[in-house]
């Protein structure tokens, strides 16, 4: 158990020490002057402040310049942005939470449709239910998002207007910012018209959140069936029923654990393209998130908010890809004596 | 001795036509694949099925809707864009744009991916660690961020963008190539291989590549669809190819613009990247399951 | 002369875990037997006793801690792979893993003829047609896959792939577990012809004891990588001295006795 | 008392090309406290017979039988919920492979309590019943002469080795006290003591408890030293059936007879690497069975007569279909 | 299986299901029905401001975000007639030589108080020369605060022009030039002319924090800035003690949205009640609407295709006449217009009185182009870029999809054309270092002076200044204009710019396009917002209902 733990640290360290070296590695790789990209300072600026230019001490050889650029990470010095000149950690702090909101609503929202679909289609191998739920996850994961993200707008908000299209509250409303998840802060908030900004939050999230939630959900329907199928094929499950258990009994003692298990680490592999579908949706609903953030980046050349918005988004993944991975290790029997912890 | 087999005249079919056999059997695959094998002739022949030019702008006649409008006209049959550019013809251009680069893209990172993949499966120690920690960070990477890193490093621009697509399809293809040839290397024909004194590079080559193809091949269809998606989407966001390229994602933005008065501008090209990805996934599914039945037997 | 002589074979296995110093051993010998051309030598014991890993040691896919092997009086070692290449050859537990699905059973046969020997194509197809129809099987099979044979002839072919190279001496674990009765005894008769034709030494792995008395002329009885008895065959059936030997004769015998009574 | 009786049991499976009658008219009756063997090699359908008793079969797989009942009951008619009862309460199966009969995720000790009956237990409240399954629990593994109960419940599946694996597996079909063990092959790929010891624990609860036990297997030896009774079977048809006893000495069928004839510890008489005596060919899949007599090809007796299906014959308790058995001067 | 396919009927997930379907339908009920939004006006702005200091910045998102909302001026035009009407100053005086002018200022005018600042004066004389010395004196203690450059002002010789500014009281000011200048007084009434507070400016030296000042402003006007979050929102909030008597609403924000579909998206849905530039393409969309208000009215702007004249061949008119007949200017405005502009002869529309309507317009004429400019030595396969703005701009709605007709336009003349576009700042920034071939840019006026288009634009002091996009310097031309400004009579200085405008017609240092009507749009609950003639959008009274 230890052991386990200690193991994952140590790979978690191991990845973050080889991201934090790439986002290092990305100054020099930038156009431009790499003490620019890693400050966000002008040189300029640079020797007006001579005390950024000793802080990433440039004239030092390339390890000691490594050295303090993870120092400063840690003491929470990311550099400013080029175009705004804000300071980047809480830059990212404030459009970090606001992506991390979408796709947890998101994930939410498809795990609690596509993990009952999943079974029922399992259930119903074969059967009339089960396929026309497999041709609808087909449509579903084959729509590319961005296209998607449209026809809803079209749909709900232009046609129908019954939702709003863009930015994650009424901007009329004013939430001041405590943790940046919209909803906490609505609650924390001491607006006297709580319950109306709720609503208005709500009602900006539904859209966004179903365009992403519809690839995720179709993917973990497609992989609760299969996994669902081949649980109920194994002979544990045959052995469960010849011993005159019933079909619930079955289902709910021995089925679905060891159905679920398959599902999660295939799920923590598609965290990533979960976040890409969020990145390309947060751009379309001008959701105030990370994703579109750093297109934004993209756009106005900001080096330094491209480095540390890659750096954050990354480690976001490592973290979360590795506590399922841990997750999953330690709710196995059949794994937890396993060698190797990626592999 | 006497015979042994009983069943001489019957027909084997060998692995490859066994998978084929069984991916005959659905009908909806099959439709798939024609789709598939459509999308590939207008990928392949697109200068000669274009009626237009794709990027020719004919100021007479912009925003001319689709012939099934009924102001729409038989000339342009998807109708034309706000620059008075033909809309059939840049959606068969964007074919090969989308679909062709996807196809390049997918067997580079084939080709690159496998090879990484033996290296990091036919070697043990450190060299195979080595690669698989970094294949991990990569991993952990959305695509569109590595997309976005490369393109702040290069610019803006198809060709840069599908260096970033490359390099986020690569990882996956090294998974399953090393884990394949783990699992290959713990069976006992390839210890039957070892004994026959075959070295390494051999047992690679005339042992394990041959029962790759498959898993290739279902892999291929699966990264196909996500480069298709990557590719259009960072046209979309335009940090893929640009403006008067006739790439479906960047179509697609441009008809944003129009989208209330010409709302096919949005609705063909989407409707032509949503069919493609459909087609492709069809036949991937068709093969999965082909090869699942193939290895119930 | 002896064809296989072995002396003090030891091995010894060790696990190292990077996280927990622990270390997992496994020691194996001193195993020393010897057999003659044309005899046959079975390996009894139970799981995990080493069988196998003796097996990969005589033909090379392990290479052993001490101990020297000789075949007629040469001694092997990494030098000369490629002669136990040729005359030590293994035929595996698992014959439908041991095939290649992915080949025909042509280029399967075929493998080892390009790798070991300077025949031409030509020469290569005769001489997997002959090896084809020396186990019984047709020269069509040449084109045909592994998942289109039934046990029984894949367990042919895995012997045409031990024979093709002509080797003198053939290793095989439990070649007849996964076999039917009835196939089973097509294959034991199989072997033990060429054997007489060829005059192959031939060392088997088994845990069928009526089959190891039928057909062995000497057994060697392990226990946890330790050789415990051995001897001729006849001699450790009737008089078995090890206690481990007595159990294992006794509960086989318990099962033959009861049904004769 | 019979329990177990069925009659022209017939099922057929959809594989692609048609639908194949995997199993062919099979007879079989199993008396109170018999140990009957059903002998078959792979193929034979002798696991698709365990699973026909136990309801375990897809669906659109098509089951006839002339009659299938247990102590009287049809079980082919009654409904699932009152085959599930009877199945829960009277017959227990052993599975051949029984690591992968049983759910990785849980401990030995929550699968073994989880087949105590409900009823048995006397105490109500659940902290109580706990205590009370874990007692019973431990008794029922010493029953099977497990000795170390209290790693065994705490073991996961895989943790612990095949044959003690295969004992608690016996342990769980005496859980329910049933009427019927059904066997499926336990002996499986296990080594002569750990074979020893399973088949005399089976032998034991048979004798001590009157436990009826239908034994599977392929291994003519382990079969010969319990039953009493024996059905082969090849290719999904009952070859021969009758006393152990009798068809040891007198086989009419020429399969029994090869059965018998490949295991070389039958016969004393043998002298060692003489070749065995055996049939040619190969088991056909379910893909190509023959037409008529199933073993046809394969017979040393075949005549142009064999296309036809055999009709059943009977010689006392002896019953066997062959056009031309051994023993038996031709007609 | 079989048993578990019988049952699944009674053991499935329905009840869970349906408990699930009814709470979701039931809460988008709630989500629908209800929209009890805050009181406050939501303006689709279409970029983020460069800072909240239009003396800095010409570029009219910075104008729509400060001029009106935050500041005032000495003098306004009025909204409706663009006559010049009293503001700071309730009346002013000019010197008969026309070189002296004083202005009496409003007494009672406070500053915003913000969260950093509380005004403890009320507005007067010493304002008014802060603001006007900020950019006049270099050695200004806040001249070089946030780059030092006032474009508007420096490309108008300002500087050079006033010889003095005098307090002569707390509430009169007299302002002396060199040189009368007839547009001097149209000058201060530009949105660039803003009056900014000193009390504020001295606190943040004793702060030292100088460059709040462009960014946490204060002013006189009639809402103040609460926050600003770059790309995404400006809040505004009233100024309670604003003085004049207008309407004003609790908040106001400014919704950033550079995509010209979804501000009118937003519109539609009512997240906007005001957007910024609707697209020609989409007016007839709103049009449609029954709850949109689509105002029209001629704008006073030039949308052109400026070549860098300091960069051989666009050194040499003819090249540049040749490709300017290479492009036909009626298909460019049906395509990116949608016919809401009238072509362009003059760099002033013809509402200008110096419009001069008898300058023949190049027609288009390929063969000629190509003849031309095989004379004048540009090779076959020559290639220059062409930059396009990537905003939207009332001059040129889409200068992208512009550039790709011109792109279409030279190839047929064998020229190869790249499109080179930036993020809006760094393109202003690379432009004004003139790396560009030719771009395709514009000007609004900022009054109602022809001088506002024809210096800016191409006098050799907007060279430096950076509104010169063609870097076109020309004696000749310059002479000109300051001869016009000299005089105060209109048929004198029609006679100049007319002069003017048959120099630029031969010269070509830019090739102007089309003169586009202005367009704003708004929901029918808004009342009271009007196109002001001269750029810049003004909140002070509007109310929604």
């Amino acid at each position: 158990m230890t052991n386990v733990l200690l193991r994952y640290t140590n790979l978690v360290l191991v990845t973050l020490f080889i991201l934090s070296l790439l986002s290092f590695i990305l100054a020099y790789l930038f156009p431009g002057e790499a003490v620019e990209n890693l400050t966000g300072l002008r040189l300029n600026e640079l020797t007006a402040m001579q005390n950024s230019a000793l802080m990433y001490s440039a004239d030092d050889n390339i390890f000691v310049q490594y050295w303090h650029y993870i120092g400063e990470l840690f003491a929470g010095n990311w550099g400013v942005s080029f175009s705004s000149g804000l300071p980047l950690y809480e830059d990212v702090g404030h459009y970090l939470p606001a992506s991390i909101e979408l796709s947890a609503y998101a994930l939410f929202l498809s795990f609690f449709i596509g993990l009952p679909l999943g079974f029922i289609a399992a259930l119903r191998h074969h059967k009339l239910t089960d396929y026309s739920l497999l041709s609808v996850s087909l449509l579903g994961y084959s729509i590319p998002v961005f296209w998607l993200a449209l026809l809803l707008i079209l749909v709900f908000s232009l046609q129908l207007g019954w939702f709003p299209l863009s930015g994650r509250i009424s901007l009329l409303f004013e939430i001041p910012s405590i943790t940046d998840f919209i909803i906490i802060d609505i609650l924390l908030s001491d607006s006297i018209d709580k319950q109306a900004a709720l609503i208005s939050a709500f009602r900006h999230l539904i859209l966004p959140t179903l365009s992403i939630a519809v690839v995720t959900t179709t993917l973990i329907l497609r992989i609760t069936r299969r996994s669902v199928i081949e649980t109920l094929n194994s002979e544990f499950i045959l052995a469960a029923y010849a011993r005159g258990l019933t079909p619930r009994q079955v289902l709910m003692r021995h089925g679905i654990r060891n159905a679920l298990i398959p599902i999660l680490p295939l799920l923590a592999m598609q965290f990533p393209t979960l976040l890409t579908n969020a990145m390309i949706v947060e751009s379309i609903f001008s959701w105030p998130g990370i994703g579109n953030w750093l297109i934004q980046a993209i756009y106005q050349q900001d080096y330094p908010a491209i480095r540390a918005g890659m750096l954050a988004v990354s480690v976001l993944v490592v973290i979360f890809t590795m506590s399922i991975d841990l997750t999953i290790r330690l709710t196995d029997p059949r794994r937890r004596r396993a060698e190797r912890a990626t592999t | 001795m006497p015979q042994p087999s009983l069943y001489q005249e019957e027909h084997h079919p060998s692995p490859l036509q066994y998978t084929w056999m069984e991916f005959k059997k659905n009908h909806i695959a099959v439709a798939g694949f024609f789709c598939f094998t459509f999308f590939l002739i207008i990928t392949i022949f697109c200068p000669l099925l274009a009626p237009f030019d794709p990027n020719m702008q004919q100021i007479g006649d912009l925003l001319i809707p689709p012939s099934w409008y009924p102001n729409g006209g038989i000339s342009h049959l998807f109708g034309t864009d706000a620059l008075g550019r033909d809309l059939l013809s840049r959606i068969i251009y964007g074919c090969r744009m989308t679909f062709g680069i996807s196809i390049l893209l997918v067997i580079v990172a084939m080709l690159l991916g496998v090879g990484l993949g033996a290296l990091a499966g036919m070697s043990k120690g450190f060299r195979s660690s080595f690669i698989n920690h970094t294949l991990d960070s990569i991993q952990a990477i959305p695509t569109l961020l590595i997309a976005i890193i490369i393109i702040a490093i290069l610019g803006p621009g198809l060709v840069n963008s599908m260096w970033a697509i490359a390099l986020s399809l690569i990882p996956q293809f090294v998974h399953q190539t090393r884990d394949f040839i783990r699992r290959e290397l713990s069976k006992e024909y390839i210890m039957a291989a070892k004994l026959d004194g075959a070295s390494k590079r051999h047992i690679f080559i005339h042992s394990i590549l041959p029962n790759m193809g498959e898993m290739l091949v279902v892999q291929a269809t699966l990264a196909l669809s996500v480069s298709i998606l990557d590719i259009s989407a960072l046209g979309f966001l335009k940090l893929g190819a640009q403006a008067p390229s006739s790439e479906l994602g960047a179509m697609l933005l441009e008809g944003i613009e129009v989208a209330y008065i010409a709302p096919w501008t949005i609705a063909v090209p989407g409707g032509a990247l949503f069919v493609m990805i459909i087609s492709i996934n069809l036949v991937g599914d068709g093969l999965r399951s082909a090869l699942r039945n193939r290895l119930l037997h | 002369m002896d064809l296989i002589e072995v002396e003090d074979l030891t091995f010894q296995n060790t696990i190292k875990s990077m996280w927990s110093k622990k270390k997992i051993t496994f020691d194996l010998g001193p195993v020393s037997f010897n057999f003659k051309a044309g005899e046959t030598l079975a390996i009894v014991g139970n799981n995990g006793s080493g069988k196998s890993l003796l097996a990969k040691l005589l033909v090379g896919l392990e290479t052993p801690k001490s101990g020297k092997i000789f075949m007629n009086g040469v001694e092997l070692n990494k030098s000369n792979i490629n002669v136990r290449c040729l005359d030590i050859r293994m035929i595996f537990q698992n014959t439908n893993e041991s095939l290649n699905p992915g080949l025909t059973l042509g280029t399967i046969l075929e493998e080892p003829l390009r790798l070991n020997t300077k025949l031409n194509a030509q020469e290569r197809i005769s001489l997997i047609e002959h090896t084809l129809r020396q186990v019984g099987l047709m020269t069509e099979h040449r084109f045909f896959y592994r998942h289109m044979l039934s046990d029984g002839q894949r367990q042919r072919i895995a012997l045409a792939r031990a024979l093709i190279l002509n080797p003198k001496v053939i290793v095989a674990d439990e070649p007849f577990a996964a076999l039917d009765p009835s196939v089973r005894s097509q294959a034991v008769n199989l072997l033990m012809k060429l054997q007489r034709d060829l005059g192959l030494g031939f060392i088997f792995i088994s845990q069928n004891l009526g089959i190891v008395r039928h057909i062995s002329d000497k057994v060697i009885i392990m226990k946890d990588g330790k050789v415990i008895e051995s001897g001729k065959t006849d001699v450790i059936f009737n008089w078995p001295k090890d206690e481990y030997t007595k159990k294992l004769v006794d509960s086989h015998q318990a099962l033959v006795n009861r049904q004769n009574n | 008392m019979v329990l177990l009786d069925i009659k022209n049991l017939t099922l057929e499976i959809d594989i692609s090309g048609g639908w194949v009658k995997a199993l062919d008219k099979i007879n079989m009756v199993i008396h109170e406290g018999q140990i009957h063997a059903l002998v078959g090699e792979s193929g034979s359908g002798k696991s698709l017979i365990v699973k026909a008793i136990v309801g375990a079969l897809p669906v659109r797989w098509r089951i006839t039988a002339d009659r299938m009942t247990w102590k009287g009951q049809n079980l082919l008619t009654m409904s699932v919920k009152a085959r599930r009862k009877i199945i829960r309460k009277d017959i227990s199966v052993i599975f051949q492979n029984p690591i992968n009969s049983l759910d990785p995720l849980l401990t030995l000790g929550q699968q073994l309590k989880e087949m105590l009956p409900t009823d048995k237990l006397t105490k109500t409240w659940f902290w109580q019943r706990n205590a009370e399954k874990q007692g019973l629990a431990i008794k029922l593994l010493h029953k099977v002469g497990i000795k170390n109960h209290q790693i065994c419940l705490n073991s996961y599946p895989h943790q612990i080795s095949n044959d003690v694996v295969q004992k608690f597996m016996i342990a769980m079909a005496l859980a329910s006290e049933p009427k019927l063990i059904i066997a499926d092959d336990p002996t499986r790929g296990m080594e002569v003591i750990a074979k020893t010891q399973i088949l005399k624990l089976l032998s034991r609860v048979n004798q001590v408890r009157n436990m009826s036990i239908l034994f599977v297997s392929h291994d003519l030896l382990a079969i010969s030293n319990m039953a009493s009774y024996m059905t082969v079977l090849y290719c999904g048809q009952t070859v021969e059936s009758g006393e152990l006893q009798q068809l040891r000495k007198r086989a009419f069928h020429p399969y029994t007879q090869a059965l018998l004839d490949s295991a070389p510890s039958f016969r004393k008489d043998l002298p060692p690497k003489s070749p065995l005596t055996s049939l040619d060919g190969t088991i056909p899949t379910l893909y190509h069975l023959p037409i008529g007599c199933r073993l046809g090809p394969r017979c040393p007796r075949a005549r142009r007569e064999c296309v036809a299906i055999p009709q059943i014959r009977r010689v006392h308790t002896h019953f066997y279909s062959c056009h031309f058995p051994l023993h038996w001067k031709a007609k | 299986m079989n048993i578990l396919k019988k049952h699944n009927k009674n053991t499935g997930f329905k009840t869970p299901l349906i408990i699930l379907v009814c709470t979701l339908l039931c809460a988008c009920d709630a989500l629908l029905q209800s929209k009890t939004d805050p009181n406050g006006i939501i303006y689709c702005s279409e970029g983020s401001p460069s800072n909240f200091n239009p003396q800095l910045d010409t570029s009219g998102t910075t104008v729509d975000a400060s001029s009106h909302q935050i500041y005032d001026r000495l003098i306004d035009f009025d909204p409706v007639t663009g006559d010049i009407v009293p503001a700071l100053a309730t009346s002013w005086l000019v010197s008969d030589d026309g070189k002296t002018y004083t202005f009496q200022l409003r007494q009672e005018v406070s500053f915003h108080q913000t969260q950093t600042f509380t005004p403890t004066r009320f507005f007067n004389a010493d304002d008014v020369l802060f603001s006007i010395n900020r950019w006049r004196l270099v050695d200004h203690p806040y001249h070089d605060i946030s780059g030092g450059r006032y474009t508007y002002t420096d490309s108008l010789n300002l500087r050079g022009l006033i010889s003095q500014v005098k307090r002569i009281n707390g509430y009169r000011i007299e302002i002396t030039l060199h040189n009368p200048e007839s547009s001097f007084l149209a000058n201060l009434a530009t949105d660039f002319a803003v009056i900014l507070s000193a009390e504020y400016a001295d606190k943040l030296i004793s702060r030292n924090q100088k460059e709040l000042i462009d960014y946490k402003p204060v002013g006189t006007g009639p809402y103040q800035l609460a926050s600003f979050r770059q790309d995404r929102y400006i809040r505004y909030t009233k100024h309670p003690e604003y003085w004049r008597e207008v309407e004003l609403t609790d908040k106001l924000i400014f919704d950033i949205t550079p995509s010209s579909s979804l501000r009118l998206a937003k519109l539609l849905t009512g997240e906007c009640d005001a957007i910024a530039l609707p697209a020609h393409s989409e007016l007839e969309v709103i049009r449609q609407q029954e709850n949109l208000v689509l105002d029209e009215k001629p704008g006073l702007n030039i949308g052109f295709w400026a070549f860098n004249t300091s960069k051989p061949p666009f050194n040499n008119p003819q090249v540049r006449r040749a490709l300017g007949m290479a492009i036909d200017k009626n298909a460019l405005i049906e395509a990116i217009y949608f016919n809401s502009a009238i072509p362009a002869k003059n760099i002033v529309p013809p509402t200008s009185w110096a419009f001069l309507a008898d300058v023949r317009p190049l027609s288009y004429n390929p063969i000629a182009a190509i003849k031309l400019l095989r004379e004048e030595g540009i090779p076959e396969d020559f290639s220059m870029t062409v930059w396009a703005m990537p905003v939207q701009r009332a001059y040129n709605p889409n200068a992208m999809k512009m550039a790709e007709l011109i792109q279409a336009y030279l190839q047929v003349v064998g020229i190869q054309v790249n499109i080179i576009s930036y993020e809006w700042s760094i393109f202003r920034e690379r432009l004004t270092e003139g790396l560009h071939d030719s771009v395709l840019i514009g000007w609004s006026a900022d009054n109602g002076d022809p001088d506002n288009f024809y210096r800016p634009l191409l006098s050799c002091a907007a060279i430096e200044s950076g509104t010169n996009r063609a870097m076109w310097c020309s004696d000749e031309y310059d002479l000109l204009i300051n001869k016009a400004l000299q005089y105060t009579e209109i048929s004198e200085r029609t006679y100049f710019y007319g002069k003017a405008n048959e120099l630029l017609a031969e010269q070509l240092p830019l090739i102007p396009i089309a003169h586009a009507s202005r367009y704003q749009a708004h929901r029918k609950e808004l009342d009271g917002l009007v196109i002001n003639p001269y750029g810049g959008v003004r909140f002070g009274g509007v109310k929604k209902h």
